[in-house]
């Protein structure tokens, strides 16, 4: 029998440019390959030589979709590797906005990409079309996201307010004032989300791979957490490099097994952190947890936990007195080693950093992207061979439209994923 | 000098009458208030200009090319130079509205003028403004002589042509010669009928072709076209022996309010900063002696 | 009639496609001037005649890339290049051809990707013409639907040519160049973003690009040396966002 | 002139009294050092020996920076109405004021800017005495004294202030307040020439401006310019924050799909675009034209009010690359002194 192939020379509705190839021998998918062939760059190799406090800004520039939480990794890796102290209110803060980029980035997978697959449309301007409701509510949540990032980040995209030890500069009651108002007005108002996510179906199932996350913490964390139960507060312990000379991205292990970030693992790993609220969303949808489409119920639930959290601590600031302007924080020591791991919204992030003289000397990020990449082609494996026993015959165009749904369900985000770096 | 109109800044409603192709690049276009008591009211000197402003786009300024003479319109030819000129050659048509407000700038000291033998520089767009002059005179024989000297590169790019084909074919005091860079189909024509009125090569050597047939001594020169021609054709001039204090060129520069705010065409030095919106854009040979870089 | 557009993306962070979707209410206004024929990030149409606007985003870093950007010019009126990147090469134009190799080993070690040819990250108008220009990392929305609005009117969009300083004065900010010895790169950069850094308190970084036609690098250069900076840590300031910008013979190994 | 004084203890209570006459706008303070005017809610947050602020407030209330002209709804055009507030700018400067004078010249002559005339008409202008510091030089320029142009201006003494009432609309103010006003007298005069003569002689910088016009109009071909504006980076602080310089661009904006507005905003010739014309000419097309262009149009000489630049020394303080305005023109004015 001759070995035939399909490919996928684009995927569409995921950032980034990526592309995939499944192998099949008759009834058996001998292989299938993500392919992130977006251009390298270089965001470990550019910051070196710059100031530390100019890193974060820098190294923002991976990816838009969340450049608030690799600031702050690299926030949190440069303030351990130079004894940085961070005042309270600048933590709550820092979750503000890591909230408000969850909020941001999910409600664009979940309203804007996933949700034509739902609708069976082509994109969201043509549900739009059909139904403008759902599309202006996605619109209100990541305004609402934006509006976070804007006012805690400095800029919708790419602020330069964060740094090691905080902010620069706090954002004013009166902003916080405004930004409380409108969270109050969408927490009360009723979500069409939970009505919509129940008519997701379920693909990709993901047997064998491990889920990974941060402890302590439901974004962040000083050690990585495994579903095989293990952890360790050093990441190379718990994650493995790998090069695939057909990916310019860089590929992640855990003990030989593929491994999954994000969404997902968070739910499955740290339920006992989510309110109630979203506990009850993810009570409310029945759908099977073995399936990478699972991660989007997930995603649905972490879009209202994000809510209730920014409604929560935005209150919480209200009342404190949060004066603007702050003292620089100053480090404590001038040379040294860190790590930072925080949940991004698509999952775990690893910033590693040494810095010589107060100057960046080498660094070494790992995304979440680039961890999920094999899991990603386990996940179109086991469904398309599900779908051959199932079908006997097979329709490439199936195969297709069933492969890039379930990689758009690991809401990949390809720009973050192509600079993987390990420190050897 | 002052403000016909009574916004300063904003115009007064026009309607295009009529839009003529007179080259690739430059088209003629005829406008007339909406409001029947400026059109009445509207009176301008030659060498005036207006800003002409389309809603949403953009505003610039253009030499008014009719003669005050013939009132109840105002014809602006307008070439094709950048962002609002390239909107207004494709979405400007007959019965679109602009807003024109003006007229602005000095214009020529006619009353100085009068009865003289007049010389008239053109080059390129250049002729637009002369235009106006040139039809005053047509209308009030303003002038002893009129002597038109109109520099352009090719007959294809020549302005006015059915307008100065006329006055070729020869007009009591009027007396036109034309200088073409290239000799193309039309300027080759041109030379089979009206050998003696039409030069190869450059406004100035048309100049120096009729030196001795022209009276220059007694002459106002009055110049207009690209930068680049200034210094040239004063030089030429004051080789024909043009007194200094006679020769007059108006003259260009970036504007975006006309009326000597917004600073964009401010020239000179310490001794002599000028407003070529305000002082010109109608100057003097003694204005260019006595301020740097106004012409160059 | 509208207006047909495409949206290409090349090398990026995503931001100048995000920016699309951060014009909000703004985008019905978009869409009723256009029709949007191609937007892989957020759309599984597929239209592949010729368009009206072809708006690409991000460097040309790989022959994929490269492919992307000479059809959409082929098959486009007007190519609007968007971001910081494709209109002078990104954070990634930093590592230069010569560099490449070293940085790949660097990163891959023995086993580099061979699926594709990789060049170093650069504008796209060094390959095609570029119609019109939007900068920013990332571009300002607004930038974005002024263009957008202008071109179906048939208008050429502004080119501006002022500096972030122009902004920054506007608003009566204090310099924090002069006033408090931050490095700041605002005078040499491109205006435009409302001096949201400078707002902050921080020095502009520079990421909207140097200023289109005259811009002094040697003296902004001596401006920061006399703040005490490194010449090392200068240089790659200076370079972090354009390709354009020239530093002539230093401009070896910069990423080392 | 008609003169009467403020005492101290009463300073605040002024400074509220004078809400009747409209919105108050003060000095107030940014980040370290930076000073900007700004409204005043609370009237011990006035700066009263602020140096100089960002924008002067001369220029920033009646010239905005950023300024809407019309709105445009497809073809039909309307102007921007103002609904402009009477505002009391208390606390400008004796440079500032003079320098409002060259602006209005400019602004007020025929035919007229609607906006700006507006705007003026609705100002009350408190003038303030002060000590000069490392930047100024107006004294050089004539205009360290403001004899005109004023409604009242405050000279510090020792237990209050000494106001000098300069126009009909502060005489109607002080009268209005007379009952914390006092009149002047002996000894508030002698504080006052003491102040005065201090101040005068506490000019760092100077500048013999009485040839200097043709001077600097020799000296077109210095290499001096050339070699300043090798470090200038044209990034044109030094013509925003000049309180007499005025240069605007205008743009139109769009709004929705076919609704647009017409904006002005401050400019500076420094920018490229600033002298191009039609057909890619450009006028001032090197970095050398344009830096010896300002300093040309600064130094112009008005016959009737004389030179261009007021000396308050915001464009030494703001350029980036620390040149200094009356640096260049003294090695400019030394040079053909032979020296
Ligand atoms: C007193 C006076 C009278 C005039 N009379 C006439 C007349 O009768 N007829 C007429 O056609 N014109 C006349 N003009 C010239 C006319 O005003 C200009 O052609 C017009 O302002 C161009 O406006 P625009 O918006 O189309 O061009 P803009 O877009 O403002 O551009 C103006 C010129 O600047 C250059 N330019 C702009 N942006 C750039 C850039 N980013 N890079 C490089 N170059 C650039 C272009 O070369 C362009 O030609 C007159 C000007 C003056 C001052
Ligand atoms: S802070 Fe930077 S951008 Fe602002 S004026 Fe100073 S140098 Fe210019
Ligand atoms: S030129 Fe300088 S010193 Fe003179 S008025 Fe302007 S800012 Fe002040
Ligand atoms: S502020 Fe200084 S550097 Fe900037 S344009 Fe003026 S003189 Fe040049």
């Amino acid at each position: 029998m001759t070995m035939r192939k399909i490919s996928i020379s684009e995927l569409s509705r995921v950032e980034g440019i990526g592309s995939v190839e499944i192998f099949i021998n008759g009834k058996k998918v001998r292989d299938v390959r993500v392919k992130l062939i977006e251009g390298l760059r270089f965001l470990e190799l550019i910051p070196r030589g710059l100031l530390y406090k100019e890193v974060p800004g820098i190294v923002s520039r991976i990816c838009a979709i969340c450049y608030a939480s690799h600031a702050i990794a690299s926030s949190m890796a440069l303030e351990k590797a130079l004894s940085i102290k961070v005042d309270r209110r600048d933590k709550m803060l820092r979750e503000l906005l890591l909230y408000g980029e969850l909020l941001e980035s999910h409600a664009l997978h979940v309203y804007f990409l996933i949700a034509p697959d739902i609708y069976d449309e082509l994109d969201f301007i043509e549900l739009y079309k059909k139904d403008k409701s759902l599309v202006k509510e996605g619109f209100m949540l990541v305004k609402l996201g934006n509006m976070l990032r804007e006012i805690i980040g400095g800029r919708p995209i790419h602020g330069l307010n964060i740094i090691p030890g905080g902010f620069v500069k706090r954002p004013s009651a009166d902003s916080i004032d405004k930004v409380l108002e409108i969270t109050e007005n969408i927490v009360e108002s009723s979500l069409i989300l939970e009505r919509m996510l129940k008519c997701y179906p379920e693909a990709g199932p993901m047997e064998g791979s491990v889920a990974i996350a941060t402890g302590d913490h439901y974004l962040y964390g000083n050690r990585l957490i495994t579903s095989t139960g293990k952890e360790s507060k050093n990441y190379r312990v718990i994650l493995e490099e790998q090069t695939e000379e057909y990916s310019h991205a860089k590929s992640a292990l855990h003990s030989g097994r593929p491994a999954v970030v994000g969404a997902i693992s968070r739910v499955l790993l740290k339920e006992k952190f989510l309110s109630r609220e979203a506990r009850e969303l993810l009570n409310s949808i029945e759908h099977d947890q073995k399936y990478i489409t699972y991660n989007v119920i997930c995603q649905g639930a972490e879009i209202v936990e994000a809510l209730e959290r920014i409604l929560s601590i935005l209150k919480e600031l209200s009342k404190l007195n949060v004066e603007t302007h702050i003292e620089e924080p100053y480090p404590k020591k001038f040379s040294g080693e860190g790590f930072g791991y925080i949940e991004a919204p698509r999952g775990v992030l690893v910033h590693h950093y040494l810095v010589e003289d107060l100057i960046l000397s080498k660094a070494n990020i790992i995304t979440p992207t680039a961890i999920n990449q094999k899991s990603m082609e386990r996940a179109v494996h086991n469904h398309v061979e599900t779908l051959i026993f199932n079908k006997g015959s097979l329709n490439e165009n199936d195969v297709i439209s069933c492969a890039e749904q379930i990689i758009r369900a690991f809401d990949p985000c390809i720009s973050c994923s192509v600079h993987v770096c390990f420190i050897k | 000098m002052g403000d016909n109109l009574k916004n300063t800044y904003l115009g007064a409603p026009a309607r295009v009458l009529e839009v003529e192709n007179l080259t690739s690049i430059e088209k003629l276009y005829t406008l007339r208030f909406l409001d029947n008591d400026i059109n009445n009211k509207f009176n301008f000197i030659p060498g005036q200009f207006v800003m002409f402003n389309v809603p949403g786009i953009g505003e610039f300024p253009v030499s008014i090319c009719s003669s005050p003479t013939r009132t109840g319109y105002l014809q602006l030819c307008i070439r094709r130079a950048g962002r609002v000129t390239k909107y207004v050659h494709e979405n400007i048509v007959e019965g679109s509205i602009v807003y024109i407000r003006g007229p602005y700038g000095n214009g020529f000291p006619l009353e100085e003028m009068k009865n003289s033998p007049i010389v008239l520089v053109a080059g390129g767009l250049g002729m637009a403004p002369l235009r106006s002059i040139l039809l005053y005179h047509l209308d009030t024989q303003h002038f002893s002589d009129l002597y038109l000297f109109y520099g352009v590169r090719n007959y294809e790019l020549m302005l006015f042509k059915r307008e100065i084909r006329t006055l070729l074919r020869g007009y009591y005091n009027v007396h036109v010669y034309l200088s073409f860079e290239d000799i193309d189909r039309g300027a080759r024509e041109l030379i089979r009928l009206y050998r003696k009125s039409i030069v190869r090569g450059m406004v100035t050597d048309a100049l120096e072709v009729l030196r001795g047939s022209v009276p220059f001594e007694e002459s106002y020169a009055v110049m207009c076209g690209p930068p680049v021609m200034y210094k040239f054709v004063v030089k030429k001039l004051l080789d024909l022996k043009v007194r200094p204090d006679r020769i007059y060129m108006t003259l260009e520069r970036r504007m975006k309010c006309g009326i000597g705010k917004c600073g964009h065409c401010i020239v000179g030095t310490s001794t002599s900063i000028k407003y070529v919106c305000l002082d010109g854009p109608v100057f003097t040979y003694w204005d260019v002696l006595s301020t740097k870089g106004l012409i160059e | 009639m509208k207006l047909k557009m495409a949206i290409f993306e090349l090398t990026g962070c995503g931001g100048c496609e995000l920016t699309f979707i951060m014009l909000n209410e703004k985008l019905e206004d978009i869409l009723e001037l256009y029709d949007i024929a191609h937007f892989k990030m957020i759309s599984s149409k597929e239209d592949l005649h010729k368009y009206d606007v072809a708006v690409v985003a991000g460097s040309v870093s790989t022959e994929r890339d490269l492919k992307v950007l000479e059809s959409a010019r082929k098959k486009s009126r007007i190519l609007l290049a968007l971001g910081t990147c494709a209109v002078h090469g990104g954070p990634q134009s930093l590592i230069l051809d010569e560099d490449l190799e070293g940085a790949l080993a660097e990163i891959y070690g023995k086993k580099v990707p061979k699926e594709m040819k990789i060049f170093a990250g650069t504008p796209i108008s060094e390959y095609v013409k570029v119609d019109v220009e939007i900068p920013g990392c990332p571009p300002e929305s607004n930038d974005l639907f002024q263009a957008l609005v202008d071109l179906a009117h048939g208008v050429v969009p502004y080119k501006w040519d002022y500096p972030v300083c122009l902004e920054c004065k506007i608003n009566e900010t204090e310099c924090v160049l002069v006033k408090r010895g931050i490095p700041c790169l605002g005078p040499i950069t491109l205006g435009g973003c409302n001096a949201v850094c400078i707002n902050l308190g921080i020095g502009c970084i520079g990421c909207r690009g140097p200023l289109p036609e005259d811009v002094n690098i040697p003296s902004e250069y001596e401006i920061l040396k006399s703040l005490g900076i490194s010449e090392k840590t200068i240089k790659r300031k200076l370079r972090m966002f354009s390709k354009r910008v020239s530093l002539n013979d230093h401009e070896k190994n910069l990423y080392k | 002139m008609h003169y009467k004084k403020l005492p101290k203890e009463f300073l605040e209570e002024f400074i509220n009294r004078l809400r009747k006459w409209g919105e108050v706008h003060a000095p107030q303070k940014k980040g370290k050092n930076t000073y900007f005017f700004s409204r005043l809610d609370d009237p011990s947050k006035v700066q009263i020996d602020y140096t100089r602020t960002v924008i002067p407030p001369t220029k920033k209330y009646v010239l905005r920076p950023v300024e809407p002209l019309m709105l445009f709804h497809g073809d039909r055009a309307e102007e921007h109405t103002l609904r402009t507030t009477k505002l009391v700018l208390f606390g400008v400067h004796a440079c500032d004021i003079n320098a409002l004078k060259i602006l209005d010249r400019v602004y007020l002559s025929e035919p007229r800017d609607p906006y700006y005339e507006i705007r003026r008409k609705n100002i009350v202008i408190i003038g303030i005495s002060c000590m000069p510091d490392d930047y100024c030089f107006c004294k050089s320029m004539g205009t360290d004294y403001a004899m005109s142009g004023f409604d009242l201006f405050l000279h510090e003494l020792r237990d209050g202030y000494l106001i000098r009432v300069g126009s009909p609309m502060g005489h109607e103010i002080t009268w209005n307040i007379s009952d914390i006003l006092e009149e002047v007298s002996e000894e508030d005069i002698e504080y006052l020439k003491k102040f005065e003569k201090q101040r005068l002689s506490s000019f760092k910088r100077h500048v013999d401006i009485s040839a200097m016009p043709d001077i600097l109009d020799l000296a077109y071909n210095s290499r001096v310019w050339e070699r300043y504006s090798e470090r200038c980076l044209g990034c044109g602080n030094c013509t925003l924050v000049c309180p007499t310089c005025r240069c605007f661009e205008t743009y139109d904006v769009w709004l929705s799909v076919n609704t647009s507005m017409r904006v002005r905003r401050y400019d500076s010739c420094f920018m490229v675009s600033h002298g191009l014309v039609a057909g890619g000419h450009n006028f001032r097309p090197t970095r050398l034209d344009r830096f010896r262009h300002r300093y040309y149009c600064k130094s112009y000489f008005d016959p009737i009010h004389g030179i261009n630049c007021v000396g308050c020394g915001r464009c030494d303080e703001f350029c980036p690359a620390g040149i200094k305005h009356i640096e260049v023109l003294n090695e400019v004015i030394g040079e053909i002194y032979g020296r």
